[in-house]
């Protein structure tokens, strides 16, 4: 049956290609076929992890070998996929979101003459990304990995006659090309070092080989992981692919593609084991990134950017835990997937806002909406619970493990952990009060509503999810089943005991929400956005995405744009000037020559007595010589 | 016997100057035909020196071949005074660069 | 005498097109002369496919007869590997040229019949340089293959067409003629050891001394960096590109430039393996400059065509570095980089063209929001322009990953700067896009119409390609693979082995599940 | 008295020389149909001696032709010759009747039969030759309009054509020097006449006949007294005794060095090399177009051939001493005329500038001096040559023959403006003047490519290497101004209502189509002649 894996993969992409060629008749229910295919390869996934969970352990690592890809030389690569621990739960929350969002976007897309496309692209997405998960070869991995990347662009410029959204999108692609530059690299050190790119092989093979060259390739892939997940240095793009709709928002840019950095690492285990020095640069990425995403959340007013910064800060949790090595990558995963229900439920419950709010993403145009969209405020509200983790809620319990493991690496490492939770729920707190609390600050066009059923559902599914996501933790389960892949790690005692851990990060987080009651509780919020001068320092730094954009045009955008000036000047003056100024030498020499020519036959007949001398002069002069 | 030779070379490059400083084409040619008997001496010279006869021959050839070249000469030279009222070779410098 | 029917039909057909009366307009009767040629030719060429038997390495169909006694120059013709995979790039590309050529406005309305005459001389003989085993028979077809397109660009460009054409000729010939000394050197030395010949097989025997070989390799690489455009002696192609039709450009770029990359492989690596090794340092940077050059170029551009044609100084580039780097993995990237190459360079140019002659601009500034109004023609220009920045599963991507990691493993930097490659074709490509399809539509693309079938139906085929090989490219690497391992035991350099193998089916047999 | 008879029967009695008639009949029939046409040209009525004219010198070629055919291939090879060579001196050893003598004759005659034709187009004119009706008329004169009345017409040109051509043939052919310079002017003289004898723009035909002559006599001497000299040094006209004297040569170094560079300058004026090129443009513009085309291709036939046989034979002994200074005049030559043709605006003048270019093509491949080995069949200096005069003389005769045809009110329109838009015009003659275009260049598929490739390679078997590449990149400089007036022809629209395009016949279009099929045929399947020329072998001593 896991012959068969490749369905998961096949089924969407089929459904995606044909509704690209299938043409104007399938608008009728195109995006039907989409959900349903989608809904197809979530169902088959569960039946595959069932039966993974029957199996004992040896044999839940299922390997397909499907055709031979590349067989040139010396290079081999095989179209393979492995369904194991991992990619089994990664197959299920990208197709069980996945089609929660798809369903969720029959009713956001409804009123879009192009949601045909809109549809064939979520399937493309959804094929690719599970190609990158199922992947049993690294550059088979690289295939799903540029696919989302794809998919990704063609999400967020969907609304190309929008001049922001298509630069957004080429923003996105570009910067992943960073990314993915480093992933090349490595994959062709692989191929040097070990003569495959197989996963296994590499990170079975890898303590052979010298330290050096685990560290190279751990920082490639990094680089890698940092331009798909939006980390530190990379992280530019992901608050401009906010242009894109907001099931994409949802389901790309904070459910499942980012989150491929940390599938990366993690599944590269074999790799960052054998190299401390790579591990640290992991954590020390991850940790600013965790910062940094917090402090962007922070200062945000467009709902969707507050949202997008608090995504970054998250996988920056995710990849400081997958930078902690087997004590971490377990606990990675699980605040991936507990991050994805409820960063994805909030997401679209910010859709189902825009929704009602003639798609405004001004937070200072909200405000009040708890009555008008009843649902939404639920759903958004255990969301909310979630993220910022108090318990019960799955946030909570995911969060908390990667703390304390953090701890268990480094006070201070921990430190800055814990000091992002209270950011994060600070954040997440103004952003509750300036949407569904204080009173209403709307233009007057606007009539909040509340969305469809077609959308709320989604949100309910979702919302429960991330209510009782935590489950997963009973009893270590989640450690325990991935311990076949990421190795095994004697949990080392802290110098507290959890429990006293557990409660000052609770305190941490109530903190963080007093806060942010205390200072956008007490006075009414400015319906318009305060200019730069008159806020502080920080706020400032944070609405300007602490410089990034402003850092990379200084050091990469404007010289490159210098330098190719120089080299279309260069090209026509130099290179082809050159050339050219060759040709009209010869065209004045041929000038020059031709004015002996006089046409007077004594100066013809001297021409003729100077060659007879030259010629004897020249005969006696080569003998004498 | 190399005084015959130095002669004929005095004689070859007196008519070589004239050639080369005259105008009018009947000098020119004329200078030309200098040259060629400049040439004979030479031949007649070598001839008595190498001690055979194919010099004085060759003289003969030259002798007859120079008066074909003044028929051929003469009648252009005076075609293209026919028509240009002078025998300028200088003036016949239509044809250049 | 299966290869000299191939090579011979294209040119029967342009003799025939010649002597077709010259009809004014709508002309039909010469477009689908042409067009059926060129089909036939392509079954033809599936046929010499058939026959030729995949797994058995060296040249296969041969056919030699004794052409000039004295110069030892034989007609000789045979197909290995590379060979056969160019030409059928060549006769797969030519009918799809002639249909999209139909709607092509020419200057004078009544030279249709030397247009596609002219295109079918091409293709005859550009099939006649790939199949051709005698070095004469080669450097002949080889320049003639110059005239056609001379008049091509000449004939049937744009504005400025006679200049680009005079360039190109000027600066093909230059080299060629370079090439001619060294076949000249080339028959004196083999006459010196015997009888002369001009024979691949009797060539690879002379035994030059040091310097006679180094010369000779160099006057034949000049005439082949000229023709594949090396960094800097690219000059030429945008000027070419930038005034001939699309047709033209593809013919100039997708087949006959790849002669040069061709002949780098057959014969200075076949003739001169030794020389080949000495320069190649020289010849790896060039290439890695012309891959960084031609991109940053690119990106550059404001001309639609002249940014294709910096593409493909960038792409050559890479061809180039593969063949240089003598592995078989990067020497199997080039030759399949080759092909993949001439599809997508066919189909960018192809597109671009029907949009230029809708818009009457080849200017980007002047384009703006044409995806509106055309779709499923920016939705080609995407996917063509995705596989010229080697997008994974698009074809060109498993061509140029090949090439680079087999120049990984000779030479570190040489990889690590060709691949910044990617990201700037990234660029070229997007910001291509961005200005002409997305946004609002800007005021004079009103008149821009979506593709018509004619047009559909000369673009599909080379998207299904591009897609169908970026997943399935064994059919050719099978082709290509035996050629290029003899390529590489005649240069004598073996692949740099891996430092910590991993002994594969040991870690396929645990990949069964076992952990 | 008695004394007096006495010395007369002491007198030694002459030996009649013997004549190898057999082998010497085509000079003959061409020396014979030349005389034949003088005897007609006094009494044959007027109004059809011109067709009559026509005949016997189209006949006599033929016939010299089919002779040349069949001496040549009963040329017995040399014993013991230390490389491969046919024939045998004749005529006293006046002449060497040799494989490459032979040869030239064969394409010798070929270019004059093409030329004939030319001479004989009459349609061009309303009827009247290419030639003026009486030469002695001064341009624009009452006699000259009265004379073009009457419809006058000089026959004598077929007659001088022939005269030149038998200068040529013994040109070709001649083994000792005196032959040498008689066959000169023979071959000289009535070509003067004949250049000015056009029918438009007279004065410059007379002013080219004039320099042409003038020039002319002034090399001649110079060549004669090289002649002198080298009697001097070595006491014989022979080449083979000049041979000897060379060989094993002792003193006065200096006067065999000056009579060969004397020697060297006739030969090289006759040829068009630098610095003794400057009447060729002139001259080409000046004289009537057939005659040009006569003029560019026997000239440069004989002549080379006549450079071969004395540097070859007589020289050869001393030729360390004079490579150098051929090589370094090749280069020039090649040089100059590539790079002046490229500013030229007279088609006639350009094609000038091009036969200069084209004699230091033929120098660089003489410079190699490679005679070849008995063993090897490679390609020698001699072969090489022959092949490419051939095909540059064939190709140049088609070329003007074009020139011939694109005319306007005033006669040939030769400026290079007035062409354009020709391939527009009438593709069929533009194609053919391209493809004569393409065969100068040397692209292949061409003769003119294979011709480059032969005489590059007997360079480089004479050790020249360097000058072999110098050669291919002069001639990709020389390839531009070719592809220039392609451009012009087909690329370009025409100025005005552009060229009027002249509608020949047969002969003119016939001498086209023969160039055409000779320059392509040489160019795919060059074997057969290169076989011949291959087979001629080297000079006979």
């Amino acid at each position: 049956m896991f012959d068969l894996q490749w369905l998961l993969i096949a089924i969407p992409l089929a459904s995606g290609l044909g509704l690209l060629v299938w043409g104007k008749e399938g608008d009728r229910f195109g995006h039907l076929i989409g959900t349903v295919a989608s809904a197809l390869s979530f169902l088959f996934g569960v039946v595959l992890f069932a039966s993974l969970l029957g199996k004992d352990g040896e044999d839940r690592s299922q390997s397909t070998k499907l055709f031979t890809w590349i067989d040139a030389g010396s290079f081999h690569v095989d179209m393979g996929f492995t369904f194991d621990q991992l990619s089994g739960l990664f197959v299920l929350l990208i197709t069980g979101v996945g089609t929660l969002i798809h369903v969720y976007s029959i009713g956001y897309m409804a009123h879009d003459e192009r949601r045909r496309r809109f549809f064939a692209f979520l399937n493309i997405f959804i094929a690719a990304m599970l190609t990158l998960v199922l992947a049993s070869d690294y550059l088979v991995l690289f295939l799903g990995w540029e696919g989302v990347g794809l998919a990704s662009y063609l999400l967020i410029g969907f609304w190309q006659h929008k001049d922001s959204a298509a630069a957004a999108a080429k923003k996105a692609f570009v910067v992943n090309r960073v990314g993915d530059l480093g992933m090349a690299l490595g994959i062709m050190l692989m191929f040097t070092e070990f003569g495959t790119s197989s996963i296994h092989a590499v990170n079975g093979a890898i303590t052979g080989a010298s330290g050096s060259v685990a560290t190279a390739l751990g920082l490639l892939l990094l680089l890698g992981a940092c331009g798909k997940s939006a980390q530190v240095p990379l992280q530019s793009w992901l608050l401009d692919a906010m242009e894109g709709p907001t099931p994409v928002s949802a389901l790309i840019h904070a459910a499942t593609m980012v989150t491929a950095g940390v599938y990366l690492v993690v599944r590269s285990n074999g790799i960052f084991d054998a190299s401390e020095a790579a591990r640290t640069a992991v954590i020390v990425v991850g940790l600013v990134t965790l910062l940094a995403g917090a402090w962007i959340g922070c200062a945000k007013d467009d709902i969707k950017k507050a949202l997008a910064g608090s995504t970054m800060s998250q996988i920056g949790y995710m990849m400081l835990a997958a930078g902690l090595g087997p004590a971490g990558y377990a606990f990675a995963i699980f605040h991936l997937i507990t991050h994805g229900f409820f960063k994805a439920n909030m997401f679209l419950g910010a859709g189902s806002v825009m929704h009602g709010m003639n798609d405004d993403v001004e937070m200072r145009h909200y405000g009040g909406l708890r009555t008008f969209m009843p649902i939404t405020f639920a759903t958004f509200g255990l969301g909310y619970l979630a993220i910022i983790g108090v318990p019960p809620f799955a946030g909570f319990w995911s969060k908390d493990k990667i703390i304390e493991a953090a701890f268990g690496q480094n006070v201070w490492v921990g430190l800055g952990a814990l000091l992002g939770a209270g950011v994060t729920a600070f954040y997440m707190t103004r952003l509750m009060i300036m949407t569904f609390f204080s009173e209403k600050r709307w233009r007057e066009e606007v009539h909040p509503h509340e969305s469809p059923r077609v959308m709320t559902w989604p949100l309910i599914g979702l919302a429960a999810l991330s209510a009782v996501g935590g489950i997963l933790l009973v009893s270590d389960w989640i450690s325990e089943w991935l311990e076949p892949i990421t190795g095994h790690a004697e949990h080392e005692e802290l110098a507290i005991p959890a429990i006293v851990l557990t409660l000052i990060i609770t305190v941490v987080v109530l903190i963080g929400v007093a806060a942010a009651v205390f200072f956008y509780n007490r006075e009414p919020i400015a319906a318009e956005t305060p200019a730069d001068s008159s806020v502080s320092i920080f706020a400032r730094a944070g609405r300007h995405e602490l410089y990034g954009n402003e850092l990379n045009d200084a050091v990469v955008v404007r010289p490159t744009r210098h330098l190719t000036r120089f080299l279309v000047w260069f090209d026509g003056k130099g290179v082809d000037g050159f050339v050219t100024g060759v040709a009209d030498r010869l065209g004045d020499t041929s000038q020059f020559l031709r004015k002996p020519q006089t046409g007077y036959v004594r100066s013809y007949a001297l021409t003729m007595f100077g060659g007879v001398a030259v010629l004897v002069l020249a005969l006696l002069a080569v003998t004498l010589a | 016997m190399n005084e015959y030779i130095t002669l004929s070379l005095i004689l070859f490059t007196i008519g070589c100057v004239g050639v080369l400083v005259r105008r009018n084409a009947i000098v020119v040619f004329m200078c030309i035909e200098l040259m060629l008997n400049a040439t004979n001496l030479a031949f007649v010279s070598f001839s008595r020196q190498n001690g055979n006869l194919d010099g004085q021959v060759a003289a003969f050839f030259v002798m007859v071949v120079a008066a074909a070249e003044v028929v051929v000469g003469l009648s252009i030279i005076v075609s293209i005074y026919r028509a240009r009222r002078s025998a300028s070779v200088d003036e016949a410098s239509l044809l250049k660069s | 005498m299966i290869l000299s029917i191939l090579a011979a039909t294209p040119i029967a057909g342009a003799l025939l097109l010649a002597l077709l009366p010259r009809e004014a307009a709508p002309h039909h009767r010469a477009k689908y002369v042409a067009l059926g040629v060129s089909l036939i030719t392509l079954v033809l060429s599936l046929v010499v496919m058939a026959k030729f038997d995949q797994d058995a390495g060296g040249y296969q169909l041969t056919e030699k007869h004794e052409w000039i006694k004295v110069f030892g120059a034989y007609y000789s013709l045979g197909v290995n590997g590379i060979g056969i995979t160019l030409i059928l790039l060549t006769t797969i590309l030519t009918p799809i040229v002639i249909l999209a050529a139909f709607g092509d406005r020419l200057p004078d309305p009544k030279s249709t019949n030397a247009y596609f005459a002219w295109m079918l001389a091409v293709e005859g003989l550009a099939i006649g340089a790939f199949a051709a085993t005698d070095a004469f028979l080669f450097y002949v077809l080889f320049e003639a293959t110059l005239i056609p397109l001379y008049f091509l660009i000449g004939s049937f460009g744009g504005p400025n067409r006679s200049y680009a054409a005079v360039k190109f000729l000027i600066y093909n010939l230059v080299g060629g003629l370079l090439m001619l000394a060294s076949i000249v050197g080339l028959y004196v030395i083999s006459a010196r050891q015997g009888d002369a010949s001009f024979l691949l097989s009797d060539l690879q025997n002379l035994d030059f001394s040091t310097n006679t070989e180094r010369l000779l390799f160099l006057g034949f690489m000049a005439a082949f960096a000229i023709k594949a455009p090396l960094w800097p002696l690219h000059t030429w192609l945008p000027d070419a590109a930038g005034q001939a039709t699309p047709g033209t450009s593809v013919l100039m770029v997708s087949v006959i430039d790849k002669i040069g990359t061709f002949g780098m492989i057959r014969w200075c690596l076949g003739l001169f393996p030794g020389a080949s090794d000495w320069a190649s340092p020289v010849v790896i940077v060039l290439a890695v400059i012309s891959i960084l050059y031609g991109a940053l170029l690119a990106v550059g551009q404001d001309d639609i065509r002249r940014l294709i044609a910096f593409t493909s100084v960038s792409h050559f580039g890479f061809i180039i570095l593969g063949i240089f780097a003598f592995t078989t993995t990067s020497l199997a990237g080039s030759t399949l980089y080759m092909f993949n190459h001439g599809l997508s360079t066919a189909a960018l140019f192809l597109v671009t063209g029907m949009m230029i002659a809708r818009r009457g601009s080849a200017r980007i500034s002047d384009f703006g929001g044409v995806q509106k109004i055309a779709p499923i023609m920016s939705g080609v220009l995407l996917v063509a322009g995705l596989s010229s920045l080697s997008l994974p599963g698009l074809a060109p991507f498993i061509s140029e990953f090949l090439v680079l990691a087999g120049t990984f493993t000779r030479s570190i930097p040489a990889a690590a700067f060709a691949t910044l490659g990617i990201v700037l074709a990234a660029l070229y490509i997007l910001i291509m896009y961005q200005r002409v399809m997305t946004g609002p539509l800007k005021p004079g693309n009103e008149g821009v119409s979506d593709l018509d079938h004619r047009e559909m139906a000369s673009l599909t085929p080379a998207i299904i390609l591009i897609v169908g090989l970026g997943f399935f490219p064994q059919p050719l690497l099978n082709v290509i693979n035996p050629a290029i391992d003899d390529v590489i035991s005649h240069v004598g350099k073996g692949d740099p082995a891996p430092k910590t193998p991993v002994n594969i089916d040991d870690s396929a047999a645990q990949e069964g599940g076992h952990e | 008295m008695i004394a007096t008879f006495a010395t007369a029967t002491d007198l030694p009695d002459i030996a009649a020389p013997d004549i190898e008639y057999a082998l010497l009949a085509p000079i003959f029939i061409i020396a014979g149909a030349a005389v034949l046409g003088v005897i007609v040209e006094a009494f044959w009525p007027r109004s059809s001696r011109f067709l009559v004219q026509t005949g016997i010198a189209v006949v006599g070629i033929i016939a010299a032709f089919i002779d040349t055919v069949w001496v040549f291939q009963d040329l017995d090879p040399v014993k013991d010759a230390s490389h491969l060579a046919r024939g045998k001196i004749a005529a006293e050893g006046a002449l060497a009747i040799d494989g490459p003598g032979v040869f030239a004759w064969g394409i010798l005659l070929i270019f004059g039969l093409l030329s004939m034709l030319l001479f004989a187009e009459r349609r061009l004119e309303g009827g009247l030759s290419g030639f003026t009706g009486r030469a002695a008329d001064a341009p624009g004169s009452a006699a000259e309009v009265e004379a073009i009345k009457h419809r006058v017409e000089h026959t004598e040109v077929f007659p001088l054509a022939l005269f030149a051509l038998v200068g040529m043939m013994l040109f070709a052919t001649s083994n000792d020097l005196l032959t040498m310079f008689v066959a000169l002017e023979v071959l000289s003289l009535p070509l003067y006449l004949l250049c000015g004898l056009a029918r438009r723009r007279r004065l410059m035909s007379q002013e080219a006949a004039l320099k042409y002559f003038l020039l002319g006599a002034f090399s001649s001497v110079f060549f004669l007294y090289g002649i002198a000299l080298t009697y001097g040094y070595s006491g014989s006209f022979r080449l083979s005794d000049i041979d000897v004297a060379v060989t094993n040569r002792s003193d006065s170094e200096n006067m065999l060095l000056a009579a060969t560079a004397l020697i060297a300058v006739g030969l090289l004026f006759k040829i068009g090399a630098v610095p003794f090129h400057t009447w060729t443009p002139d001259v080409y513009q000046g004289a009537p177009t057939p005659v040009t085309a006569f003029m560019a291709a026997g000239t440069k036939a004989a002549a080379f051939l006549a450079l071969l046989r004395v540097f070859f034979v007589a020289f050869g002994g001393s030729s360390w001493d004079w490579r150098p200074t051929i090589v370094a005049v090749a280069i020039i030559t090649m040089f100059l005329g590539a790079v002046v043709s490229i500013s030229q605006t007279d088609v006639k003048r350009m094609l000038a500038y091009s036969s200069i270019a084209h004699a230091g093509f033929l120098l660089v491949g003489f410079t190699g001096a490679y005679i070849g080995s008995s063993d090897s069949s490679r390609v020698t200096s001699t072969s090489s040559i022959l092949f490419y005069l051939t095909v540059y003389g064939v190709s140049s005769i088609g070329a003007f023959a074009v020139v011939t045809l694109v005319r306007d009110s005033g006669g040939e329109t030769t400026h290079l403006s007035k062409w354009a838009g020709l391939g527009k015009k009438s593709p069929l003659l533009a194609g053919s003047f391209a493809l004569f275009m393409l065969s100068f260049a040397g692209i292949p598929l061409t003769g003119g490519f294979i011709g480059k490739w032969t005489v590059f390679s007997a360079a480089w078997s004479g050790g020249f290497w360097w000058l072999v590449v110098i050669g291919v990149l002069v001639s990709a400089l020389a390839a531009y101004f070719y592809v220039r007036v392609i451009v012009l022809m087909f690329f370009t629209d025409p100025v005005g209502e552009g060229p009027t395009v002249a509608a020949p016949s047969i002969m003119t279009t016939g001498v086209i189509a023969v160039a055409v099929i000779v320059t392509l045929g040489l160019g795919i399947i060059p074997g057969p002649v290169l076989d011949l020329a291959q087979h001629a072998g080297a000079f006979v001593r």
